[in-house]
Formats: structure tokens, sequence, C-alpha cells
């Protein structure tokens, strides 16, 4: 018998008002692969993830987490099975160093019992190292430009110990060369093995990261599979590429 | 053996000032700002110029050496827990003598119990309350009447009516003084036998009285009896106008003997019964001021609006300990205590003597105001003159 | 500073405060029980208001629960004073509990707005109270203790600063310093936003409920207006956020300096003392609105620039 | 006998109606520059009862100093407190726009303070009322008494509700206005700096409060420190009405001085904190953006 999929998310819809933001989006996603879902804007991608993360409640359908429904359960009790994510706009916390935004993920995330605050501290240092931040650990949060801020956010999110991690659009206001900055850090993450759904509205960056694309479209999913097919798809260019060329 | 030490230290610290120059020290907290500062200024002034009077006269002669009176007020900001606090330091920094009182009776309640703590008298005229002086404490003293017979008289005067009045309405705030006002009329009420068609208890502060104002007038009584502060008054006459309620007279036991009451109030202020502990009148002796009506113009000049029962309860606070100090012939606290409540003297604001529980028996005069003057109208002795009643409906003035 | 020789200040400035009675005179002890009692309600402040982000104007409902619990469980009960005040703590947990997860819901000035009619509740129910003594209040037994009274208070107030120098270093205080920070992030990492909330809440209703109780038996009367003083609230976040928000020390430093300053200015300028308090106020929000904590930090480095800094930085 | 006393009680039931809804007016005013302030600059001003109380002394001086009736004495009053709303968001609250949300309540709370005790100082704490000589003039319809005062307050009430509302919609500096309470930078999109619309919204949140304090005092006492329980009141109104819209917080007034009285009547004048306040706390936890309010 194989495994459940670690994510399923079953005809999954959410209204706001009369506006349908995800209408009966289905996909599975699989222990250590990384799926990357892509759509023009208002295409109904944060909602999805917010869905998922549990900041918002669906309408209807429902979300297994390694085969267990988590539509009902409260975002923290989603954060502690191990579903970690960043947001779009960045959310740090502003006032504290940056070590302990770090130390906060390793103090609750999926940690079950209480641990001393030494040894958040300790853990939080190794991952603001892998994240190249460690110049930094006893800044404010909000003294972060651009691209430490994205690497932070990841810092916080993977100090969680998350078995998923939700990224939403990391790279939204970066530049080339911090872009590729910030895809190599994402790299390091996917490599230690955990499972990701990266949300994106740069093209190139979905491409050389997900393993398999998914492609929303005015809140309905409309292709999957793999990049190369995916993006070849006459829907797709239509969709989402057609239109920004046009 | 602690109030050896005491003494001591007093000794020391004060560097013997104060005892070469034979000063005695009254201390009070009165409410010079906040909400009740209106009524505050009465008590800082009547303290003010009793002490100031007393040691014109010479001073008090205690065993053989004379002493001037010395006042320190503190301003309490209308803050019972600040006026507490200022009590325990007139007495152990400030090293007062002896304590005279704030206005009203919720403050005279907390503040009393630092005079029992440190067993040091306190002689207040701002609160009424029965509360105040059924605890049992021995070191509090009060000349402002009972409340709970504040409308004795007032009830004894409409029984002499004509047409006589059959029902009334009282209407009362919730606070400390005016329950107990409440309380007491309830039961005069009773045993002169006549209706009561409305007992209503309002929020103090109470700035609309409409709906009151509107359920009063439905049921339509002779008498309004209304034990409330005097922002209340003056905004029930106000909208007792503006809805044409027309009783055949109401009446209140604060505000009407102001002068502030009728400025506010104008024309409007006619008809309206209020009491007074303290009659403007030649006929109340006074060892310092002469007589009240001396008093009373002597205070308008000096301080430039005139004095009502509030100030004339101040000034009697102080010549009680006055008295009382003379008769003890010493400063000891306790034995100035005994003194006190052994007193019994003629002065501006009436005949000054302590019952068993430390308040005074002062019956109240009614009063009415009558084109814009306060008139005396009935006392316990009887009718002064006939008051202007009924009260002519508002449409007809 | 090293740790060790915190810790020994800290001992050391405990000690010559509990020793106090003995050597100073009977009205510095009576301000040191009100200005003890204050930094009391401030360090309550400082872990809903401070540590958790949450602007509460409950906080003197939690001293008038304290207040009227011990009260009602002395005056009416006959019971004994330890026993008031638990009662008194109990009630201000359950009206935590029960009052604070609807409540907690709010963010931002609706929570601060709520909480403040909640107050209006409070004093209105509790005027209508006959067990409560009604709008007449209650009078507690007269006890002649001022030492026992400084001492308690003293000792509440070491239990409420040890207990927010845990907060200051434990798994909850980071919990509450994330959803003070950033409430949706705190949640998505796993942060049990609302129990830590809540619990928050209730704390700070402890210490106060305690702070209330020794009040009203040393002060010996209350009445809804003066248990329920909506200025007492805002005195505790004066207080606090003079001191430092989210610090250990900051709010006991604030009560002590500005219950210094406004006592002074009561005795020396008496009927100028609340104009002279509402600008110290007004100036203290403008020239340093991150308390003394920061002041103390940053000023070395600034001088004065410090205030003209903040200024700037605030200003539109 | 019984329909008698039917009668009587149906009448006193629409007077107090009657009086909950003149009352309310009053409220609305008292409560609409509350809002103003609070919906576009975020600023809970706690000094709000400090300057209606202000507005009362400026239509008091304005009376027994030169005789002027309150009700042409309006705008004055209204202008006086323009001056100094601007005044104040200018010198002082300009400086700390963009801190954290305690310190503009604290900041707020300091100016309530020091413009209480500036009136005790200047205007001592006597009770004072504006009583022109209608002041307690009344008429009767249908059996129920309708005060002049209150009717011509409510009025008034009214007509500078809709001018607000009029003026938000259809003015550039309306609409300038109203675009900052959704994003500060927009008021340059209308030609207009934030900074000036800052201090022009705090001033007119002042001059609404100046004119609810003329009209205060022409039914009600006045003295330095009716302030404090005016701000309370004002925040359940713009609360149970809505920041969004100024007809809103009419519905809010009214609804609240409904309330109030039914509640007096029926449960007893000592009752009306709990029922008012309550309220408050109720829609704030189930109808965050006020009785008319879209639901989320």
């Amino acid at each position: 018998m194989t495994p459940p999929p670690l994510l399923e998310i079953r005809g999954l819809s959410k209204r706001f008002g009369g506006l349908v933001a995800v209408d009966d989006v289905n996909f599975s996603l699989a222990s250590g692969e990384t799926l990357g879902l892509i759509g023009p804007n208002g295409a109904g991608k944060t909602t999805l993830i917010n869905l998922i993360s549990g900041s918002i409640t669906p309408t209807t359908g429902d979300i297994l987490f390694e085969g267990r429904s988590i539509k009902d359960l409260t975002a923290f009790k989603r954060a502690r099975l191990g579903i970690g994510r960043t947001f779009q706009i960045m959310k740090p916390f502003p006032g504290l160093s940056v070590l302990d935004n770090v130390a906060i993920g390793a103090l609750f995330g999926t940690s079950e019992t209480a641990k001393a605050l030494r040894t958040a501290r300790d853990e939080a240092d190794q991952w603001l190292e892998l994240m190249d931040l460690s110049r930094y650990a006893d800044r404010r949060a909000d003294e972060l430009g651009g691209p430490d801020r994205k690497r932070l956010e990841l810092a916080k999110a993977m100090a969680m110990k998350p078995k998923l991690l939700l990224l939403d659009e990391v790279m939204a206001g970066l530049n080339h060369v911090e872009i590729n900055e910030v895809i190599e850090a994402i790299k390091k993450v996917r490599n230690t093995g955990i499972s990701v759904l990266v949300i994106e509205h740069v093209i190139k960056v979905i491409q050389r990261l997900s393993d398999r694309l998914l492609v929303l479209h005015h809140g309905q999913q409309i292709v999957e599979g793999k990049p190369g097919v995916v993006l070849a798809d006459p829907r797709v260019i239509e969709a989402y590429l057609g239109r920004r060329r046009a | 053996m602690k109030r050896a030490l005491l003494c001591m230290v007093v000794l020391l610290v004060t560097s013997g000032a104060a005892f070469s120059q034979e000063i005695i020290t009254l201390g009070a907290s009165v409410q010079e700002t906040g909400a009740l500062a209106n009524t505050g200024r009465y008590y800082r002034d009547g303290y003010n110029f009793a002490v100031e009077k007393i040691n014109e006269g010479g001073g008090i002669r205690v065993a053989g050496k004379t002493y001037k009176l010395a006042l320190k007020i503190l301003d309490n900001q209308s803050d019972s827990n600040l006026s507490v606090r200022q009590y325990v330091q007139l007495l152990t920094q400030d090293k007062v003598n002896f304590l005279l009182g704030p206005f009203a009776s919720d403050f005279a309640l907390a503040d009393s119990s630092v005079a029992e703590k440190y067993q040091v008298p306190m002689i207040q005229g701002g609160g009424a309350s029965d509360q105040i002086f059924n605890r049992g404490y021995k070191f509090i003293f009060g000349t402002l009447p009972v409340a709970s017979k504040y409308f004795e008289s007032t009830i004894a005067m409409i029984g002499k009516l004509k047409p006589a009045p059959k029902s009334i309405a009282l209407l009362y705030a919730d606070d400390a003084f005016d329950v107990s006002v409440a309380n007491g009329t309830r039961e005069l009420i009773q045993k002169a036998g006549l209706k009561l068609t409305e007992d209503q208890r309002y929020s103090s502060n109470t700035s609309d009285f409409s709906t009151l104002i509107s359920q009063v007038k439905s049921s339509n009584p002779d008498v309004i009896l209304v034990s409330g502060h005097e922002t209340e008054a003056l905004n029930f006459v106000r909208q007792a106008k503006s809805l044409d309620l027309n009783p055949k007279m109401y009446a209140f036991t604060v505000g009407v003997p102001t002068a502030d009451f009728r400025k506010a109030l104008g024309k409007d202020s006619n008809y309206a019964f209020g009491m007074t502990p303290w009659v403007v009148s030649p006929a109340n002796k006074d060892q310092y001021f002469g007589n009240a009506a001396d008093f009373a113009r002597a205070y308008t000049a000096r301080f430039g609006y005139d004095p009502d029962y509030h100030t004339a309860s101040a000034v009697a606070d102080v010549e009680a300990f006055a008295k009382a100090i003379e008769a003890a012939g010493t400063l000891d606290p306790v034995k100035v205590r005994d003194a006190i409540s052994q007193v019994s003297f003629p002065s501006l604001y009436g005949t000054i003597a302590f019952n068993a529980t430390g308040q005074i028996s002062l019956p109240q005069t009614v009063i009415q105001v009558q084109n814009d003057q306060v008139k005396a109208v009935y006392s316990q002795s009887g009718m002064l003159s006939y008051p202007q009643y009924p009260m002519p409906p508002w449409s007809k003035r | 500073m090293t740790l060790r020789f915190k810790f020994i200040l800290g001992v050391a400035a405990a000690l010559m405060l509990a020793t106090l009675p003995w050597f100073a005179s009977p009205t510095l002890i009576q301000f040191g029980i009100s200005t003890l009692l204050l930094a009391t309600l401030a360090q309550g402040w400082n872990i809903i208001g401070g540590f958790t982000g949450y602007a509460s104007f409950g906080n003197s409902e939690f001293f008038g629960l304290g207040s009227y619990g011990t009260a009602i469980a002395m005056v009416q009960w006959q019971l004994p004073f330890g026993v008031g005040l638990i009662f008194g703590v109990l009630l201000s947990v359950i009206f935590a509990l029960v009052v604070g997860i609807p409540v907690l819901r709010l963010r931002g000035h609706y929570f601060a707005i709520a909480t403040l009619a909640l107050s209006q509740v409070m004093t209105a129910i509790v005027s209508n109270l006959e067990v409560a003594g009604r709008n007449t209040g209650l009078v507690l037994p007269l006890l002649n203790g001022d030492t026992l009274f400084y001492e308690l208070s003293l000792a509440v107030l070491l239990l409420a600063t040890l207990t927010v120098l845990w907060i200051s270093n434990s798994r909850f205080g980071f919990g509450l310093i994330a959803i003070r920070e950033n409430e949706d992030a705190a949640a998505s990492m796993g942060v049990n936003t609302t129990l830590y909330k809540v619990l928050a809440f209730a704390l700070a209703g402890v210490f106060s409920a305690l702070a209330g109780g020794i009040h009203a038996y040393w002060i010996t009367f209350i009445d809804p207006v003066s248990a329920f003083d909506l200025s007492l609230n805002v005195k505790m976040i004066i207080m606090t956020v003079f001191g430092g928000p989210g610090s250990v020390l900051g709010p006991v430093i604030g009560a002590f300096v500005l219950s210094g300053i406004s006592e002074t200015l009561s005795t020396e300028i008496s009927s100028l003392a609340n104009l002279f308090f509402g600008v110290v106020i007004v100036a203290a929000v403008v020239f340093m609105p991150r308390g003394l904590a920061d002041l103390m930090r940053r000023f070395r480095k600034t001088g004065w620039r410090y205030f003209s800094e903040n200024v700037k930085q605030h200003r539109l | 006998m019984e329909q008698a006393l039917v009668v009587s009680t149906m009448q006193l039931l629409s007077q107090i109606l009657v009086n909950g809804v003149l009352l309310g007016g009053l409220y609305a005013l008292m409560a609409l520059g509350l809002a103003l302030v609070w919906g576009v600059l975020n600023i809970v001003n706690l000094a709000h009862g400090a300057l209606i109380m202000l507005g009362a002394y400026v239509g008091y001086y304005l009376f027994t100093l030169l005789n002027i009736d309150p009700f042409l004495a309006l705008p004055l009053s209204m202008a006086v407190l323009f001056c100094v709303g601007y005044l104040l968001q200018r010198g002082i609250l300009n400086l700390i726009a963009r801190a954290a949300m305690f310190n503009t309540l604290l900041i707020t709370f300091g100016i309530d303070v020091v413009l209480t005790q500036l009136a005790q100082i200047f205007f001592s704490a006597d009770f004072r009322t504006i009583n022109p000589s209608y002041a307690g003039s009344n008429f009767m319809v249908f059996g129920v008494t309708l005060p002049l005062v209150r009717v011509l307050a409510f009025v008034v009430a009214l007509a500078l509700t809709i001018a607000l509302w009029l003026f938000l919609l259809h003015t550039r500096l309306g609409r300038a206005i109203r675009a900052t309470a959704q994003n500060l930078g927009a008021a340059r999109l209308y030609g207009v700096e934030p900074k000036a619309i800052y201090a022009l919204t705090f001033g007119l949140g002042a001059a609404l409060a100046g004119g609810a304090g003329d009209l205060y005092g022409v039914v009600s006492q006045i003295n330095p420190y009716i302030g404090a329980t005016l701000t309370a009141k004002s925040f359940a109104i713009a609360i149970i009405g809505g920041l969004e819209s100024p007809l809103g917080v009419v519905v809010g007034g009214i609804f609240l001085g409904v309330v109030e009285s039914l509640t007096a009547l029926y449960i007893g004048p000592t009752f009306v904190d709990i029922a008012s306040f309550g309220i408050l706390v109720l829609v704030l936890i189930f109808r965050p953006n006020g009785l008319l309010g879209a639901t989320t």
C-alpha cells in the first residue's frame, strides 16, 4: 500500500461574497516534491495558500495533510503539524532581532515540547548561517534590506522544521541579481528534503525550482504537469503569458 | 511609645519653629480642582477666613499660653484616593495638630478612617451621610445635619400648605449622601400620610432627565423632592421647563441657596424650594464674627461671592476646634477629642454641640427663591412667611 | 553588567525597599504603598499591553474586582483578608476568561474601546448590586498596620516583576512578543494566539486584583467610581509607556519616577499639579515615545539629538 | 378607567420615544467629529469631550458678554474650535502622526487633562448655562411635549450631518479627505498636501465638537469637567453607528438616545450606562463595522 500524499486538496472552493476566489481545485503533493503554482494576478494563488495554512476557512472542499483532514484546524495547529509559510507582504517581527525572529520559529513550529530559549537560539543560529544572515543576527528585523528580508522569512519558516513549506511570491520586488541569490537559498531549503509549494509570478523562477507545475486562472486550475509541458500549453499562454504579451 | 518617638522626631525635624511661635496647625485636603471644585472652594475659603479672624482676635488661650492658628490646605483634585493619602501626609509629614474635613460624604467616609487610625480628631462640615457616623468611630465629628432628616422640615411645611398636597415623587442620586436622605425621607412621607407616587434612584452626574421628568409628569404628583447634586438640580429645572412639568411645588436638597443656582437659571430659579441649616440672620451671634449677617457681608467683600451653609459649616468646624482646645487646655489629640464631644456654644452657624455619634443636630430651614431672592419660609418654629404656592405653570410666568 | 551582578543588584534593591518601614517616615511609607501598588498595576499592564501589544483599558476592572472581591468577602461574609484577596483574584480571572475570549479577538483601537466600555459597564453593574453596597460603597474594617500593607505591596510587586522576568525569557513570553509584533505571522508559526492572549490577560488580572484587594483594605472605603477609576488605567499605561513597555523594570521605574513627580507636584503646587501632569504626558509622548528604557540605551550614543530625532521620525 | 390608563401609558411611551430621538440628534452631533477624526486620521481622540466643553464655553461667553443668540453663535463657535483643532494638530498631534497607537491615546488624554485644567483656571468651576429667553419653550403635538431648543438642536444636528456628508462626497477637498482615510498618500492625487488634510480634518472634527458644545450649553449645564462623559458617549455612538458615513453616526446617536430613554423608563435610570456601553461592546464583537456597516 502506498502512503497517502503529504498534501491533498479535494474540490476546494472559497467565495468572498459574490466573488469566487478559488473554484474547485484538486491536486496533491508528494513528500519531498516541489510544486509550482502560477497564474496571473487575481488568479487566487494567495487565497489558496491562505486556505492551506489556515488563515481563512474554505467554503467547500477538503484539505488533507498526511491523510488527515485539517480544514477545521486553526492556523497555529496546522503550523504545529508541519505546515510553514511565508507571506507575500513580508511579516517579520519588526522590533525583534533577526536571531530572535528565527528563534520564535524554533520555539514554536512543530516542536512539541517546550525548549529553553538558549536551545532555540542555538538552532536559530544554524538557520541564519544556512541563509547567510549570521552577520545580521543582532540587528532589528526591520533594518534589513530586500533580499535579506526574504532570506529571513525563509529562515523563520525553516526553523519551524516544517514538513511542507508554502512560499508566497518570495521574489516580489527583487531585481535579477537578488532573485538569483534567493533562488539559491530556496534550493538549499529544498535540499533538506522537505516538500515545497511555491507560488510565483516570475516564470523563470518557477521553472528552475519546481518538479511539477499547476496553473490557476480565475480561481480554476487549468493545467497541471511537468514545467516544460505546462508552459508550452496554449491555454496557459492564452491565460497567462498571452495576456502579458498583448 | 510610638507617639513619644513621633514627638521627638517632630521636635528634631521642625527645629522648634512651630513651637517657639506657639502655633496650632489645622490641616485639610479639599477639592480645589476637579469636578467638585465648585463646592470645595466654600471650605477652603471658609477655613481660611475663620482662621484669619480667630488670629485677629488674638488667637486662642491654652493653659495660659496664647497660640495662633495656622492652616495647611492641600488640593485633592476631587480624587478620594489622593485625599486619603494627603490626610496621612498632613499628619505625619506636615505635622498638623488637628484635621478639618473635605467636602462630600464619600470623601469624608474615606478620610475619616485616617483620623481614626492616627487617633487625631477631625471635624468636618462637608459630609452628612449617616454611614460616616454609624461605624463607631471616635475621632470624627460633623457639622452638617443628619442626612436622613434633610427633608424633615420640608415635609412638616407641606402639612401646612393650602391646598394640601397629597402625593409626592421622590428622586435621588445613588451616592452615599443622597441614599441616606432618601431612606429617611421615605419614612417621613409615610408618617405624614402622603402618597409616594414615584420613588426613583438615578445615577450621580445624570445630565438628561427627560425620561424621569416625563414619567413623573404622567403620574402627576403634587410635590417633587429631588435629592442630588447642584448640577443635577440645574438640569432638572431647565428640563422641567422645556418639558412643561408643572407640579404644585418642587424642592431640592442642594443648589437652591447658592448664588450660582440663581445666576445660572435666572428667572427660572423662582419658586424652587430648597433648604439650609444656616440662616443669614443677625440673631445668630458669633464670638469671632459678631453675627451671621456681619459674617456674610465680610465674606462677600473678602472673596467676591456669597457664602452659603457649606461656608458656615466650615467656619463652625474651625470655631469648634478653637473652643475645644481652649476647654481641653492641652494639645493632646485624645483630650481635645473628648473636649470636642462636650462643646456647646452659639455660633454664626447655630448652636454647635455634638451628639453621641459625633454629628450635630441642626434643623433645616426651608427656603424658596422668590423674585430672584432666597427667602426663608419655614423653620422648626413654624411658618416664617407663607411661600409662593402653588407654583404657577411655566406658561403663566 | 554581568548577569550575576544584575542579580545581586536586584536582591540588594529589594532588601533595601523591604527595610524602609523601619527608618522612613509614615508619609514616605504611605507614598511607598501607593507607589508599589501602582508599580504592580503597571507591571500587570505591561504583560497584556507591553508584551502582548493589546492596549487594555480593562485593567482597572481587574483592580476594581480585586477591591470588591476583598471588600465583599470581608464586610458581607466576615471572611479573613487573605480569603478575600483570593476571592478577588478569582473574580478577576473569571472575568478575564469570560470577557477575554470574545474581546481579545478585536485589534488595535477596537480592543481599547471595548475594554474602555466594559469598565463603564462594570461600574454601572456594581452600582446596582446589593451585595456590593450599590453606589454608596463598602466600608472595610480599620487596620492600623501600614508596615504590613507596605510589605504586602512590595511582595506582590516582586512577584509581578519576577513573573515578568520569567516571561521575558521564556517560550510563553516569546509567543506574546510574536503576537505583539505580528499576530498573523505568530499564528502561522505555531503560536496558539487565542490561548496566549487570554493567559496574558488573566495574568495581568491576577496582579491587578491583588493590588486592588490590598488597596481596598488599606484605604478602608471603596465605591464604584473610585474602584473602577478609568484614570487609574490611564496611569498604568502612562507609567509603563514612560518606563518602557515590554521591558522588565521599565514599568517599575516609570511608576516610581512619575509617582514621585506627581506627588511632589500635588504637595508643592497643589492646584496646578494636574495641569502640569498633563503637560508631562504630552511632552513625554512627543519626545520619548519609546520610554525611559530606550532613552537610557540610546542617549549615550545620540545625546540631546535623541529628542529631535524622535520627533523627526514620527512626525508627518 | 382602564382605557384611560392605556391611553396615558401610550402617551408616556410616545413622549419617551420622542425624548430619545431628540436626545439622539444631539448625541449624533457630539459623535460626528470624533468619528470623522477616527475614520480619517485613525486617531481616537480622548480630548473630544474637552473640545465640546470649550465649544460650550465659547457659546456661553458669546451669549453673556456679547448677547449673541446661541443658534446664531453656532458658526462662530465652530470657527473658534476649528482654529483650536487646526493648531492642536499642527502643533502637537502632527509630531506623533506616525508613532504607535498607544501614543495617540496617551497624548490625546494628556491634551484632555490640559484643556480641562486650563478651563478650570480661566472659566472657574462655576456651573454655567446658556439661557436665552426661549430656552424652556415647548409646543404640543398629539399630546407629546416637544421642547423647542431640543427640536432646534436636532434640526441643526441633522443639517450639519447632511452638510458634512455632501462636503465629503461632492467637493474636491472632501474627496481628498475620504481618500486619505484609505491611504495617506492619496490626498496628493487631489493636489492637496497630506499634512494640510490632517490639520483640516482635525480642525473640522473640532469644529463639529464646538457646534455640539454650543447646543449642549443650551439644554444642559456646563462646567470644565463635563468632557469625560461626553467623550465616552461619543465613542459609543461612533462605534454603534460605524465610522464610514456621517449618516451612520446619526442613526447610532438616535438609536442610543432611544435605548437610553427606554432603559430609564422600563428598567431604571441607574441602568442606562449598562445598556449603552453593553450595546457598544456587543456591537464591537458582533458587528465591528457598526450597526449599518457591511458584515465581514
